[in-house]
């Protein structure tokens, strides 16, 4: 991949920036890590591959200086979506594009070899493999790749100033985005409670899926921890669980941006993100809206229309 | 009360001992003093402290907080804390009356050594609120006066209204053996004694700083500029005392807040000398 | 009562079985691809072949536990403000059994034993829990990813806070009691004779230390280097990536940072304790809205801190780090606390040529 | 059917202040009848209405939730009942994906003058609820 040629890049927008933040290698083979680097002669450590999953805008609302930024096509809708909400100041973020065919869920590999320890990585011909202390495995991409790569409809980031690389189309259909939400759909109310319960009763609230989260941008005020409004206690009741989620989800209706950070994150693999893809899935029958595709756009949630063309009036 | 600990001898720190509020002060227009009584008339008789301890306040249904206990262990009628409101547990205990129940878990944390001051000449600084720590030690003092040498106050408040226990500033004016110096940071009509910020003062009072103790507490940024002004007077470390706040949960040294580097402020704290603070890491 | 012992594999749940009879039994139970700590039942996966995802130590801390309960009653029919409170503590917990944790999981309450119960304010219902909770762990055989047990004073097999130490043998495992209360588990007659099994475990234990890597450098002094503690820039530079959330602190063995909420429903309520992170921005803000740990890097200092300086200054040099790896595993961006800790134990490091040698420090504007 | 009362359930209805609290005083006033589970909470505006407020009422043991605006075009802040319009539309998709049934929730339009309407609506959410019955079983004590 283009590893080399993101780092000429990187050393360009140099000294027009104060900081670039892209990805270099973690603790082991198979994790990455985000990395600023302040000077061009830093880029040594930068990697590009299909492990860089972190979405590294997530970081631009709390920095306030000039930034430049590395983003996957997912990502570049974080910033877009900064941008409707007047949460960044574009002219003080250089955004460096890699078009991305997908990323593969760390998550997912780890489950596929037993949740060993990693010793050594190696990708060739969409397949990882990966060696562990019990042997090596080899694993096609596609089978442990995350559910945002399986139905990605901006493989090109939507938004860049340099691009490394050449713009690529889509080769997943439109029309499959909500397909699992649809699938999810047919299950009965109560397996849909039941599921959500059994789900939301793993959670820790250890809140890594909100702080990770690049829309969930209220950081001291979340009405999850504060007192005054007394939205919720700190109890680990099914109830209270549950009612974080609804918060986080219902604070990102028309808002989020479908990254998976918060999904991806989760120490105990709860399938955060379903109900923010349900809201997003609602958001697009309704006001025909995706989240950070267009800079001019107006979350809907922001504003209205007189008559609402998909919103029929609810019989009793 | 119950208790049913079957462990620990059948004392468990978090739990408080239940106590009336006999009479609320006001002191400024945001700071209250509360008086209280434990409801067990047993325990009231044999409660002691010593000056600077702490306790937490407890509004069931909101919360606890750290107030230090302001009266002195001298006169033991009633335990005094002096609350300015600011957070929840605050604004609750404003919204209380007299003759309402709260909780207490007193005494906690550490106190002025008193007695390594007998000799001495001493010199309070305070600002705003913080005299009320300073005022158990006063008037603990007051009541042993023959053990101590000459004793300053410096006080200021940023208003006249905002200056706290009016009767015992005119108490303590009308002594002779009391050297008590008032400022208010700005011009308030009919003030006539000093205007300006507390370390200012301190520095046009210049007090000597041989055989003498200085102990001081206020807003975090008044103290820093005591400190600085104390050191300018060549006040040596540790004879410079001051009391610490933070926010506080358990007050047993384990929560986690309160700490800087393995001191705990609510267990080893909240008085340290300038010398042991410099020793250690910021919070 | 036996000191040691053989449970053959296929016997586990028939201990597990009986053990329940007057216990709760705690295992490490499969839910898809998360392992916790759950009340046994016959058909519970259990996870014996990965450590658990969170440790167990809601178990004996639970991260959510009423310390008191109260109840305001009216005391003058005349004067409806007349109110009296009621107060209530209760520490009456069941006997219970930790099966198949791992060492590192079973040292961090004996870090927590120091804290809790150390102290001439003893934690009543940490007490009470922990006498009543028999620890049986089950010994590494492999490290798993980011583990580090041996660079803090721990090991693959390390006895410290366990009652019973498992070790996989061919066709089960060679129980070791540690304490009266792991004897009292290894008299469950399920349990067959182990002494032929000892050399074995021996062997499997040497081995699995040698396996464990010390991520710190090799000439690793024993404390932190106090200057380079003190940089603002290296605490600055090294928490750049992390986002303040409590992963780490909570899937933590031995963090033990809590806070204390009354929660109240009409004349009724609780005070409450429930886990908390210092690496919150809430942790510790004050009413004033001051904060004075008012920065990201600031809280990370406190935690690391905490763990490898003020907790070892406290007592007599121990590390309040179990060396489990989960903070490193499961962190949304890979924040390392071992090579945190390595460039503060590393004596060639100082904080000028950190500072010069390394990527500044972009420093949080989230304040 | 039973001739027996059923038991009564906990409805919770937001009102906006200046249509349907005053439809369902309307509705007092000419002394319709009308089943009495829901308890009303006066709110300033439909737009005032959180959707969390449904949640967290429906959470902590609510059985079903009624918002009622003023219509569409007469909020007397102008665009209050807009926004509500979006974001309790937006609730009612999502109410039933985590298992709560949609029918629990509903929001609707009714004016000051508009007492017969009131009466219909509570008397028909109320029904609709009593179908489903309890949302919360019993109790169970949590850790």
């Amino acid at each position: 991949m283009s590893t080399e040629k993101l780092k000429e890049t990187i050393q360009k927008v140099f000294p027009d920036v104060e900081c670039v933040i892209c990805w270099q290698e973690g603790f082991d083979k198979l994790h990455t890590t985000p990395l600023f680097i302040t000077t061009p002669d830093q880029t040594e450590k930068v990697v590009w591959n299909l492990l860089c999953v972190q979405n590294l805008a997530a970081y631009l609302p709390s920095l306030k200086k000039k930034i430049a930024v590395v983003v996957k096509g997912c990502d570049s809708r974080t910033i877009v979506q900064f941008m409707q909400e007047g949460l960044i100041d574009r002219s003080n973020v250089v955004v460096i594009g890699i078009p991305c065919r997908g990323v593969v869920s760390v998550k997912k590999v780890l489950a596929a070899v037993g949740q060993q320890p990693i010793e050594d990585v190696k990708v060739s011909d969409g397949n990882i493999i990966v060696k562990t202390p019990k042997g090596e495995k080899t694993l096609a991409i596609a089978d442990v790749s995350p559910g945002k790569c399986k139905t990605c409809q901006y493989p090109t980031p939507v938004i860049y100033d340099f691009l490394v690389g050449e713009p690529i189309e889509s080769d997943k259909p439109a029309a499959s985005v909500y397909d699992d939400v649809r699938e999810f759909e047919k299950l009965s109310l109560a397996e849909r409670k039941a599921y959500f319960e059994k789900e939301f009763g793993k959670c820790i609230r250890c809140y890594a899926c909100r702080n990770a989260c690049p829309m969930c941008v209220c950081q001291d005020s979340c009405i999850a921890e504060t007192r005054d409004p007394h939205w919720i206690t700190q109890k680990m009741t099914p109830e209270e669980k549950m009612m974080f989620h609804m918060i986080h989800s219902v604070h990102l209706a028309g808002r989020c941006v479908e990254c998976g950070e918060c999904e991806r994150v989760c120490p105990m693999d709860i399938p955060v993100a379903k109900l923010k893809k349900k809201i997003n899935s609602a958001m697009k029958e309704l006001f025909d809206y995706v989240p950070g595709v267009n800079p001019d756009d107006k979350p809907p949630m922001y504003t209205f229309n007189v008559d609402e063309v998909k919103i029929k009036e609810h019989k009793l | 009360m119950t208790d049913n600990c079957t462990c620990n001898n059948g004392k468990n720190p978090y739990l408080p001992e239940i106590a009336t509020v006999t009479r609320i002060i006001e002191e400024t227009p945001n700071i209250r003093s509360f008086q209280v009584v434990f409801n067990d008339a047993e325990k009231m008789k044999n409660f002691t402290f010593e000056p600077g301890q702490v306790g937490q306040l407890s509004v069931f249904g909101v919360g606890e907080s750290t107030f230090v206990i302001n009266s002195p262990p001298t006169r033991m009628e009633y335990l005094q804390v002096s609350v300015m409101k600011a957070g929840e547990v605050t604004a609750a205990l404003h919204n209380i009356y007299e003759g309402d129940q709260i909780g207490v878990r007193a005494p906690l944390g550490n106190w002025f050594p008193y007695n390594d001051m007998k000799g001495k000449n001493i010199l309070f600084i305070g600002g705003g609120i913080g005299l009320a720590p300073l005022r158990t030690l006063i008037l603990y003092m007051l009541d042993n006066r023959a053990d101590y040498k000459d004793i300053t106050i410096i006080y200021g408040a940023r208003t006249p209204p905002d200056l706290c226990y009016k009767d015992d500033i005119k108490e303590w004016e009308s002594r002779s053996d009391v050297n008590l110096i008032l400022t208010v940071d700005v011009e308030f009509p009919g003030w006539e004694k000093r205007i300006g910020f507390v370390p200012t003062v301190l520095k046009e009072v210049a007090p000597k700083p041989d055989n003498t103790i200085a102990i001081t507490c206020g807003p975090p940024i008044m103290i820093k500029f005591v400190l600085e002004g104390l050191a300018g007077l060549k006040f040596p470390e540790e004879n410079i005392v001051t009391t610490l706040e933070a926010r506080m949960k358990c007050g047993i040294g384990i929560c986690g807040r309160c700490n800087m580097g393995h001191k705990y402020i609510c267990k080893d704290g909240p008085v340290f000398t300038l010398a042991q603070l410099n020793e250690l890491p910021e919070i | 009562m036996a000191d040691t012992g053989f449970l053959p594999k296929e016997k586990i749940k028939e201990f597990l079985e009986a053990l329940s009879k007057d216990t709760v039994v705690y295992v490490p139970t499969k839910e898809g691809e998360t392992a916790a700590f759950k009340v046994y039942s016959p058909d519970a996966e259990i996870c014996l072949d990965r450590p658990a995802n969170i440790p167990p130590k809601s178990v004996i801390y639970p991260q959510c536990e009423t310390l008191l309960s109260f109840e305001y009653k009216k005391t003058d029919p005349d004067d409806p403000k007349k109110m009296a409170v009621e107060v209530r503590a209760e520490t009456n917990y069941p006997k219970a059994v930790i099966f198949g944790c791992r060492p590192c999981d079973a040292k961090g309450f004996a870090i927590y034993d120091r804290v809790f119960l150390d102290t001439d304010t003893a934690d009543p219902y940490y007490r009470e829990h922990r006498e009543k909770t028999t620890i049986i762990s089950l010994a590494c055989e492999a490290p798993f990813a980011g583990c580090f047990c041996v660079a803090v004073g721990g090991g693959p097999a390390d006895t410290a806070g366990s009652d019973v130490l498992m070790t996989e043998v061919d066709k089960g495992y060679y129980l070791e009691a540690l304490t009266e209360k792991g004897r009292a588990a290894l008299s469950v007659p399920v349990i067959e004779d182990g002494a032929s099994y000892k050399a074995a475990a021996e062997k499997i234990k040497t081995e699995a230390r040698a396996k464990v890597k010390n991520p710190f450098p090799a000439d690793a002094t024993e404390k932190v280097s106090p200057k380079l503690f003190d940089t603002d820039e290296f605490w600055q530079q090294v928490t750049n990536k992390c986002v303040s959330c409590g992963a780490c602190t909570y899937l933590c063995p031995t963090c033990y940072c809590f806070n204390i909420t009354d929660e109240q429903a009409l004349s009724k309520g609780e005070r409450i304790r429930t886990w908390d992170a210092c690496m919150f921005r809430h942790f510790t803000l004050e009413a004033s809205g001051h904060n004075p740990r008012p920065t990201k890097s600031r809280r990370f200092r406190n935690r690391v801190g905490h763990k490898f300086s003020y907790y070892p200054e406290k007592y007599n040099g121990a590390i309040a780090c179990c060396g489990c790896g989960r903070c490193i595993r499961y962190c949304p961006v890979s924040v390392d606390i071992s090579e945190v800790v390595g460039y503060l134990k590393d004596p060639k490091q100082d904080p000028a040529t950190w500072v010069a040698t390394n990527t500044k420090a972009v420093k949080d504007g989230s304040l | 059917m039973s001739d027996v009362a059923p038991k009564e359930l906990r409805i919770v209805g937001f009102l906006c202040n200046w249509c349907s609290y005053g439809g369902a005083d309307t509705a007092g006033v000419s002394r319709f009848k009308q089943p009495t589970d829901l308890r009303v909470i006066r709110v300033p505006c439909s737009g005032r209405v959180d959707p969390l407020f449904v949640v967290r009422a429906l959470i902590q043991g609510a059985d079903g939730v009624l918002v009622s605006g003023c219509h569409p075009r007469d909020c007397h802040y102008s665009d209050g009942n807009f926004y509500a319009r979006r974001r309790l539309e937006m609730l009612k998709q999502l109410l039933p994906f985590v298992g709560i049934d949609e029918r629990r929730f509903h929001y609707t339009w009714v004016s000051a003058s508009e007492g017969q309407k009131w009466q219909q609506v509570v008397t028909n959410f109320t029904k609709q609820v009593h179908e489903l019955g309890p949302l919360h079983e019993k109790k169970e004590k949590t850790v």
